[in-house]
């Protein structure tokens, strides 16, 4: 069953991921990064961090992916981007590489381990105590063992509050803009939908 | 029965080093801002699975109560992140990183 | 079965009757007083801000912004007080999240001179720009806490968010200048890259947290010095990983292809703050993270830390040479002087964090001052950056280009000047553990960084002058703000340079805890 | 993981066979039928009594009462030519109406739909020999799962606005998203009341705390009494404008944006927005009488209905409810979207807030064995007015500011 | 006599004066400009009077620091602030204290009196610590922070290319002197380690006397005081032994008792000799010496290091070529000799070949070189080059005549070749251009100048009967004992010098005038006024060098002790001869 799951689950999150760097489109983009949150989360839930996995649907589907389409449509920048063009010669081959040697970091690191963790075990509480739901758990933990982490995010939301609110502040004029590049088509279509948008920023 | 559990936890940890390579080669090979961010989002996700698959390992529910603290980072990141790609994007509706190289001498 | 549906039951029951309360762990309030004096000055600016049309009067903001930062670092008196009391020393508190040691302490104090430089720098430059903003206050006041947690970070989850609220607030002050693309660009790609390395430290962490079960480094520690991991690769790989994470902030090579950018895009008062107390916090993460969570795997850091270094060093010192904008220089300069301190680091000792503190809270004040010279010589638009527009400034403004030509020698470490000290202290630690090739690179990077600050010299001093060019070059105002600001640098900077003590006293007190922690 | 799924029910406690996999599929039938039908219903009531309301008849051709209109005009749509337009995204248009309708039944999952919870019975009910709940299931996070799901619900909104390839719909669509962002919040700072207060997420749990005894043998433990009515009211306002229902439809607003989100939808497709669109007042409604006012649990009726007496207390209040919603509907004007925002952010979520923090501090007095009214008396007049004060004197310079045109930066 | 200690700090004030000076002069209002110039030659020449002061208050038996200043500057790195002059500096301070004043007087700048006057103070202040200072730090220091007032000095001051030659200056000094601080951070705790590891012995022996004097103590058996006495010297030997220093004579002495020790191990057999030239092998004393010679080296300049000096001392201003000619090259030649032989008397001698190898190349390729220069004070630089090669061969010769001569042509150099760019930029103001072909004939129109500017040269080239001769003749003398073959080459430098010198004279002064020649006019009494005291030395040197020669010799026949004390080198029996005349009588014959 665990075997099935995590199989399905882990295609999903596999293809969601690639979709995500795939797509022409941002917003098929942004709908892959859906699928493999939605994966991760059952990965999750296969694992008994049903709490987490309720909160990553929560913020990340619930919040965070919404507020990607949000700018996307907002701003109208749903222009699909031409990947066949290697920006950089050479720079996609290069990623590429990294990308290999980021992913065999951690297998080569985990293959000496034995494919197993070397901590030490249970240190803040059981995961596989039933008697104790996660939720619990977790409290118990942010409360003792993190609350000072805790309390700084709280700083941590402040800044965005406020470095949003600084960002979205009225566009000046254009002709106040210090462009120093040279003029570019814009798309009247785009200009039209964040126009009228404008005013609705603050809630972003 | 179905239940029959056979899954490595390590198959897990696999996984996410897989998500989290795949989100840092679509960074560097993504010229959409965007996109670039939705890659990190990607890279964080892999973390959060590997908190999680670490947590049930050594049997500790900290790596849980840790991955509250990444979706909390997460979540500032987007706003943060959104409100400057928005004020961008906005004077110049199609910029891509490479257009950013403005910023080159 | 029936002892199953009891356990179900059970929470009613437990519902019913008050909670199990959570036995919520001491707090140590003193502790964190300067992080609750930035953060509520900052809650109190803001609301101030909201409830008045207009501020109470001009300056106030720079001002209030100063004393908060001032006041911070004065309420780590009682704290510095108690560690150094020989009975006491050092302790760990708020359930070991924050280690208080006289390290911590220090770099709090950096970072909130690096502060005060930087409001200062500010109000002359908003006016200028025509930018209204408590926000950057604001963000300068809570980016400079997550600086302070960093200082102090104990576990690495609370090192992490104090590197996000840090950055975070860096990326929007970046972006901040709306009527310039380029700001906005600076904030896009410093973001884009910032989060990237943000996404690595964290896997470091969670890579650390399966190979050692913890995140607290002390926890960690013990774990190491208790447990011989034969097969450690996870270990070294999540070391690897936070590496990257930490050497992105503190802008060393290969991680630090966004500083000349975000330096050259960004507004000049930010950099300023960016240059100092960014690179400051970063600088206090890695330290901790090296030389207390991995404490007893030096082995396995240090060559890296030497590659690093070298590589730091000579990027910074080569790539600085042939740029023509001011703050694209100073940006690579910055590159090599993290170099500098990384050579510091480098050494494992008590010597090397003695030094790398040093040379941070030096730094601090020279890149400051450089910047608030920047910011004046950039005028309305904040784009005159190019040596051209330095040219002559020594017939225009003498004072500023004295002032300026003395903190670039510092820079380039002309002694009698902090920098010569700080750069004294760095190859000392580095003599000491025995590295000297490292020192002699080094040295030979910094008389090629010399070449980019008597390239800026020359133009200020010796470049040929177009007369008709003088006049305008008169009328350059150099506010009020920043003309404090430059005195502040000067007076630090010549005064470390003749007594170095006055630093190296108390970074000295300082280290001796952290190490032998 | 098999710890997790014996949590869920005591059904599979025996392990699973075919018995148990029989009553999950029958337990998922059932509750699909019931949400297809009340939707078939709640659109009829719906006209109905806005009919009454306008001293018209409504719907009465078809069956007894118009009550098979719905059915009819359901017909109608499937076998309509089914439009897509030239300039939409094909795949994203045709998964946006079931990305609409999947989560509205989705949230039903959670719902405990009958089960006697008096004295300390938490709720179980037997089928054919196998004990279980009268629910699809109970996870122990299931006030998250709520929440999870509707917030799954914007995309359908969203991706069909945007994939329409047409602008009335991206304008509709670009303001549902902000709108259900925004009022996620205030939903959620509301529910964490509730969670404060019975200590639990597990929805079942929840109901079960709220049949324990009141106040004064009459007054009934309900969450909309002990949290004080405020989060109540909030969680209702938050509700309102989550489904999109009036006076918050925006969305649609026939007189600025044509149909909305799916004005370019026709056919079955469309249909689905519009199972999505009236199914949301019947969840909505469930779920409020479950977290708030304690769902199927109530007095068991007499004689042989008892079995049936949580299912009964369930659907009457429901019923108050859904009266509700179109009563609503019937007589609010719709708000302005600035009106809207400013609600929004403005006033419930720094009052939900506010009250929440006062819940919290009493529930520290309670422990430490402080005067309630002391408690009260800072944290409401204290603490709440300085703050009321603030932000009514920041509201007003903002006013001024904005008057004297010098928000521009 | 004056008593040598006196209780006025003689070089700090002759340090701090020159500061406060410029500090002075930078806060001179602008509208206050003609005070300037007094309140510079004030403060410069009360500075000349301290050296002065100092020169007649020396006491010339005494081989050691005199005047020495000691305070703690920087505890933790055990850095102070040690001056000290002995008779191989002596001279070198004197002659800072007054060719200064001499250049103030002299030359007047174009423009900037203020901030060319305070340059130059804290040049002066710069350049006479660096020759007194006592702390390898404090040493570094000074040596470092001269280079900020020429540059600004060349760069703000001097002619067309200035300010590639000021770059060119700055950065080449610079490049020196970076690795000469690793090696100086080096050797300091290189020391602290051989301190500790002798520690280690001390330490030993302190556990071993306490414990039996324990149990005599506790037994009631009296111990003898003497034991009492150890034991404290001991735990102060142990406790301070890990505390650095910078301090030069406390390191010197150390490596040199430590070499000694090497000496004799290797004289009984039971040590190798480590002479090999394979790098791998060579310990670190040889790789620090190399990072101090370099920065030396620099700036002698020795030769493939000296491209800078001929185009710092064409564009810098006159008053900047003096002092870069007379005082600021003896900063490398005192180092070789301060901290080259004296702190490293091992590697010095290993690398005593190569270096005056690279001194005598400089002597012919500067003569070389000079000959066929078109522009006159580019000759004079490259002059400089085969003179300062002349001061290495004599200083690497390591015996007391190559040494003390070397010391004394320090000297010499300074007053010379100070004069002759004073003369040169007499020239330069009156007919604007340095180039040799434009100028001829100009012995008609200025007897005068041309008469100083013959003495001068002659000096230079090194009559007998005039003060080069002196430093020369004592250089080859010394250096023919040891490095007979370089000496030899050395000594055809010596007619080089005579021939670019006086062609250059001859194109210069006879000839055919043009009418412009004619038309330039002569040295006035000012100028001869303050070129007098010059000249005077000049003469009186050549003619009676005793009094300096006597004050150096001591100094010198130290080092060459210290040197023989700590490694097999051994003085040529011809060389220990003295030289001074005085103690003629003692030794021999002398020259």
């Amino acid at each position: 069953m665990e075997t099935f799951v995590f199989f399905v689950a882990a295609a999903i999150c596999l293809a969601g991921a690639l979709g995500v760097v795939l797509s022409k489109n941002p917003v098929h983009s942004a709908l892959s990064l859906v699928g493999t949150l939605f994966g991760v989360a059952v990965l999750f839930v296969a694992q008994n961090a049903n709490f987490l996995a309720a909160v990553q649907v929560i913020i990340y589907a619930g919040a965070i992916v919404v507020l990607f389409l949000f700018v996307i449509m907002l701003l109208g920048v749903d222009r699909a981007e031409n990947l066949s063009v290697d920006p950089l010669v050479g720079q996609r081959a290069a990623a590429i590489v990294a990308g290999v040697a980021i992913f065999a970091l951690p297998v080569a690191a985990l293959a000496t381990t034995g494919w197993d963790a070397t901590g030490a075990i249970a240190n803040l509480g059981s995961v596989s105590d039933s008697a104790v739901p996660d939720v619990e758990g977790i409290g118990r933990v942010l409360f003792t063992r993190y609350i000072f982490a805790l309390e700084i995010t709280s700083i941590l939301l402040a800044i965005a509050v406020v470095g949003a609110v600084m960002l979205a502040k009225k566009s000046p004029k254009a002709a106040d803009m210090i462009v120093d590049l040279p003029a570019r088509p814009t798309s009247t279509d785009a200009d039209a939908a964040s126009a009228d948008a404008t005013s609705e920023e603050g809630t972003a | 029965m179905l239940l029959a559990a056979g899954v490595e936890p390590s198959w897990y940890l696999v996984l996410a080093s897989a998500l989290f390579a795949i989100g840092a080669t679509g960074l560097l090979v993504r010229r959409n801002p965007l996109v670039m961010f939705m890659c990190v989002e990607l890279m964080l996700n892999a973390v959060t699975l590997t908190f999680v698959t670490f947590s049930r390992m050594l049997d500790d529910i900290g790596g849980q109560a840790v991955v509250v603290f990444v979706l909390v980072v997460a979540a500032a990141e987007v706003v943060v992140g959104l409100g400057i790609i928005v004020a961008i994007m906005r004077r110049r509706p199609d910029a891509t990183a490479d257009d950013l190289a403005l910023l080159k001498g | 079965m029936h002892a199953l549906l009891a356990n179900l039951t059970a929470p009613l029951q437990a519902a019913d009757e008050a909670f199990d309360p959570i036995p919520t762990p001491e707090i140590e309030w003193f502790t964190i007083v300067p992080l609750l004096v930035l953060v509520g000055a900052a809650l109190g600016l803001m609301t101030l801000t909201a409830i008045t049309r207009r501020p109470l009067f001009g300056g106030f903001y720079p001002l209030a912004t100063s004393v908060a930062a001032i006041g911070a670092a004065v309420c780590t008196w009682p704290i510095w007080d108690r560690i150094q009391d020989p009975e006491r020393g050092p302790f760990t508190a708020l359930a070991g999240a924050i280690g208080v040691d006289g390290f911590s302490v220090f770099m709090t104090v950096v970072i909130c001179s690096s502060v005060v430089v930087a409001a200062l720098l500010a109000d002359g430059y908003l006016k200028r720009e025509g930018l209204d903003g408590p926000e950057l206050y604001v963000l300068l006041l809570l980016s400079a806490s997550g600086g302070v947690v960093m200082a102090a970070a104990n576990d690495l989850i609370v090192l992490f968010l104090g590197l996000e609220i840090l950055s975070l607030a860096v990326y929007t002050l970046a972006a901040m200048h709306l009527r310039r693309v380029t700001s906005q660009e600076a904030g896009i790609k410093y973001f884009v890259l910032g989060s990237f390395a943000s996404a690595f430290l964290l896997y470091g962490i969670a890579l650390t947290y399966g190979a050692t079960g913890s995140t607290n480094l002390v926890e960690i520690l013990s774990y190491l010095t208790q447990v011989a991991l034969f097969d450690n690769g996870l270990l070294l790989a999540g070391m690897a990983m936070l590496l990257v994470g930490l050497l992105f902030k503190v802008a060393a090579a290969p991680f630090h292809a966004w500083t000349p950018d975000v330096y050259q895009g960004a507004p000049s008062p930010v950099v300023a703050y960016m240059a100092s107390g960014v690179k400051a916090a970063g600088f206090a993460g890695l330290i901790r993270v090296l030389y207390l969570g991995f404490q007893t795997y030096r082995v396995d850091w240090q060559p890296v830390i030497y590659a690093v270094a070298i590589l730091t060093l000579l990027v910074g010192a080569l790539m600085a040479v042939v740029q023509t904008d001011v703050k694209r220089m100073l940006a690579y300069s910055s590159i090599n002087h993290a170099g500098f301190v990384l050579v510091a680091v480098q050494a494992a000792t008590e010597r090397g964090v003695q030094a790398s503190m040093f040379y941070l809270a030096s730094y601090t004040f020279l890149v400051g001052g450089s910047f608030a010279i920047i910011t004046i010589v950039g005028r309305t638009g904040d784009d005159r950056h190019s040596l051209d527009d330095y040219r002559g400034l020594a017939k225009a403004r003498p004072a500023l280009a004295l002032v300026f030509a003395l903190l670039l020698f510092s820079q380039a470490g002309v002694p009698f000047t902090s920098g010569f000290f700080a750069k004294f202290y760095a190859i000392a630690a580095a003599v000491d553990a025995g590295s000297y090739p490292l020192a002699a690179v080094a040295m030979l990077t910094a008389v090629i960084a010399a070449f980019l600050y008597l390239r800026i010299t020359v133009s200020m001093f010796l470049g040929d002058v177009d007369d008709a060019d003088i006049p305008e070059r008169r009328t350059l105002p150099v506010p009020v703000g920043a003309a404090i600001a430059l005195v502040i640098c000067v007076v630090v900077t010549l005064g470390v340079g003749i007594f170095p003590h006055v630093l190296t006293g108390p970074a000295g007190d300082a280290t001796a805890v952290l190490v032998g922690f | 993981m098999i710890g997790a799924i014996y949590a869920l029910d005591p059904l599979y406690l025996d392990g699973v066979g075919l018995a148990e996999v029989l009553i999950t599929l029958g337990k998922v039938l059932v509750t699909f039928l019931i949400l297809l039908l009340s939707v078939l219903f709640m659109v009829w009531f719906e006209r109905k009594v806005i009919a009454d309301m306008q001293n018209r008849v409504g719907p009465n051709r078809a069956g007894p009462f118009g009550l098979l209109q719905t059915l009819a005009d359901g017909l109608k749509l499937i076998v309509k030519e089914d439009l897509i337009p030239n300039r939409s995204r094909r795949f994203v248009f045709a998964l946006a109406p079931f990305l609409s309708v999947i989560p509205a039944f989705l949230v039903f999952a959670v719902v405990p739909l009958g089960g006697t919870f008096s004295e300390g019975d938490p709720g179980i009910v037997t089928i054919a020999g196998h004990e279980t709940f009268a629910q699809l299931a109970d996870p122990p996070i299931g006030v998250l799962w709520i929440l999870a799901v509707s917030s799954i619900g914007v995309y359908g909104v969203m991706l069909a606005g945007w994939s329409s390839g047409s602008k009335y719909p991206l304008l509709g669509s670009v303001r549902a998203t902000a709108q259900m962002v925004s009022y996620e919040a205030a939903m959620g700072l509301s529910i964490a009341t509730l969670i404060m207060t019975t200590g639990s997420l597990s929805t079942r749990t929840m109901v079960s705390v709220q049949a324990g005894e009141g106040f004064a043998g009459f007054v009934p433990n309900w969450n909309v009494i002990l949290t004080g009515i405020v989060p109540f009211a909030i969680f209702f306002i938050a509700a309102l404008a989550e489904t999109n229902r009036p006076p918050f439809d925006l969305v649609e607003a026939e007189q600025e944006l044509v149909g909305g989100f799916h004005t370019e939808y026709s056919s079955i497709r469309f249909g689905m927005f519009f199972v999505a669109e009236f199914m949301h007042p019947v969840t909505m409604s469930a779920v409020i009488v479950t977290l708030w006012f304690g769902g199927p649990a109530g007095p068991l009726l007499p004689g042989f209905l008892e079995p049936v007496s949580g299912v009964f207390w369930l659907v009457a209040k429901v019923f108050v409810f859904l009266y509700i919603f179109v009563l609503i509907r019937g007589t609010l004007p719709r708000f302005r979207y600035d009106q809207l925002m400013d609600l929004g952010w403005k006033v419930l979520i720094p009052l939900q807030l506010g009250w929440l923090l006062l819940l919290a501090a009493l529930n520290v007095g309670r422990d430490e064995g402080w005067n309630y009214a002391v408690v009260i008396g800072i944290g409401f007049f204290v603490v709440g007015g300085a703050t009321f004060f603030l932000l009514s004197r920041a509201s007003e310079v903002s006013r001024q500011r904005r008057e004297l045109g010098e928000v521009d930066a | 006599m004056l008593a040598a200690n006196l209780a006025f700090p003689l070089l700090t004030a002759a340090i701090l004066v020159p500061l406060a000076g410029a500090l002075l002069i930078a806060l001179v209002p602008a509208t206050r400009r003609e005070v300037i110039r007094p309140l510079a030659v004030l403060f410069s020449a009360t500075t000349g009077a301290f050296t002065l002061w100092m020169l007649g208050a020396f006491d010339r038996s005494d081989a050691g620091f005199q005047f020495a200043t000691s305070h703690t500057w920087i505890e933790e790195f055990g850095i102070g602030w040690n001056l000290g002059v002995d008779g191989i500096s002596l001279f070198l301070v004197v002659l800072t204290g007054v060719l200064f004043p001499l250049t103030f007087v002299a030359v007047t700048p174009k423009h900037d009196p203020k901030a060319y006057y305070a340059w130059l103070l804290m040049l002066q202040a710069g350049c006479i610590g660096a020759f007194s200072a006592l702390d390898l730090f404090l040493f570094f220091i000074f040596f470092e922070i001269v280079l900020v007032p020429m540059y600004f000095l060349i760069g703000g001051w001097g002619y067309g290319q200035r300010v590639y030659a000021a770059l060119k200056f700055f950065l080449f000094t610079m490049f020196g002197s970076a690795l000469m601080l690793v090696g100086i951070v080096s050797l300091a705790f290189l020391d602290r380690d051989a301190a500790l590891e002798r520690s280690e012995v001390a330490s030993e022996e302190l556990a071993g006397l306490q414990e039996s004097i324990d149990v005599r103590e506790v037994s009631g058996v009296d111990v003898p005081q003497e034991e009492y006495d150890r034991l404290d010297e001991l735990t102060a030997s142990v406790e301070g032994a890990d505390q650095l220093t910078f301090d030069l004579v406390e390191i010197a002495e150390g490596r040199a008792e430590a070499l000694a020790a090497d000496q004799a191990a290797i004289d009984a057999g039971e040590m190798e000799a480590r002479d090999s030239w394979n790098p791998l092998d060579w310990e670190a004393a040889k790789w620090i010496f190399l990072a101090f010679a370099l920065a030396f080296a620099v700036k002698v300049p020795l030769f493939p290091l000296h491209t800078w000096l001929p185009d710092a001392h064409t564009q810098a201003p006159t008053a900047g070529s003096v002092i870069l000619a007379g005082v600021m090259l003896k900063l490398g030649t005192y180092g070789f000799v301060r901290f080259g032989l004296y702190l490293f008397p091992d590697a010095s001698l290993f690398f005593a070949p190569v270096i005056a190898t690279l001194g005598v190349i400089g002597i012919i390729y500067g003569a070389v070189v000079a000959t066929m220069q078109k522009d006159i004070k580019r000759l004079v630089a490259y002059s400089s080059v085969a003179h300062l090669g002349f001061i290495a061969l004599g200083t690497f010769a390591m015996t007391t005549q190559g040494i003390g001569g070397g010391v004394l042509q320090m000297v010499n150099h300074g007053i010379s070749t100070g004069a002759l760019f004073l003369l040169l930029g007499m020239l330069y103001e009156r007919r604007h251009t340095y180039d040799i072909a434009a100028m001829s004939g100009l012995q008609k129109a200025t007897p005068v100048l041309a008469g100083v500017f013959t003495l001068v040269m002659l000096s230079s080239i090194g009559l007998p009967g005039l003060n080069g001769f002196v430093g020369e003749f004592l250089v080859l003398a010394g250096a023919y004992l040891t490095l007979k073959w370089w000496a030899v080459v050395a000594a055809a430098g010596v007619i080089l010098a005579a021939l670019y010198l006086l062609w250059a004279y001859q194109r210069v002064f006879h000839g055919e005038p043009t009418e412009e020649d004619l038309a330039t006019p002569d040295m006035r009494i000012g100028e001869l006024a303050y070129m007098a005291p010059l000249l005077v030395l000049i003469v009186f040197l050549g003619v009676y060098p005793k009094p300096v020669l006597e004050r150096i010799e001591p100094s010198v026949a130290a080092l060459v002790s210290h040197i023989e004390g700590a490694t097999d080198f051994e003085e040529p029996a011809a060389a220990t001869s003295g030289f001074s005349g005085t103690t003629a009588d003692d030794h021999g014959e002398g020259e």
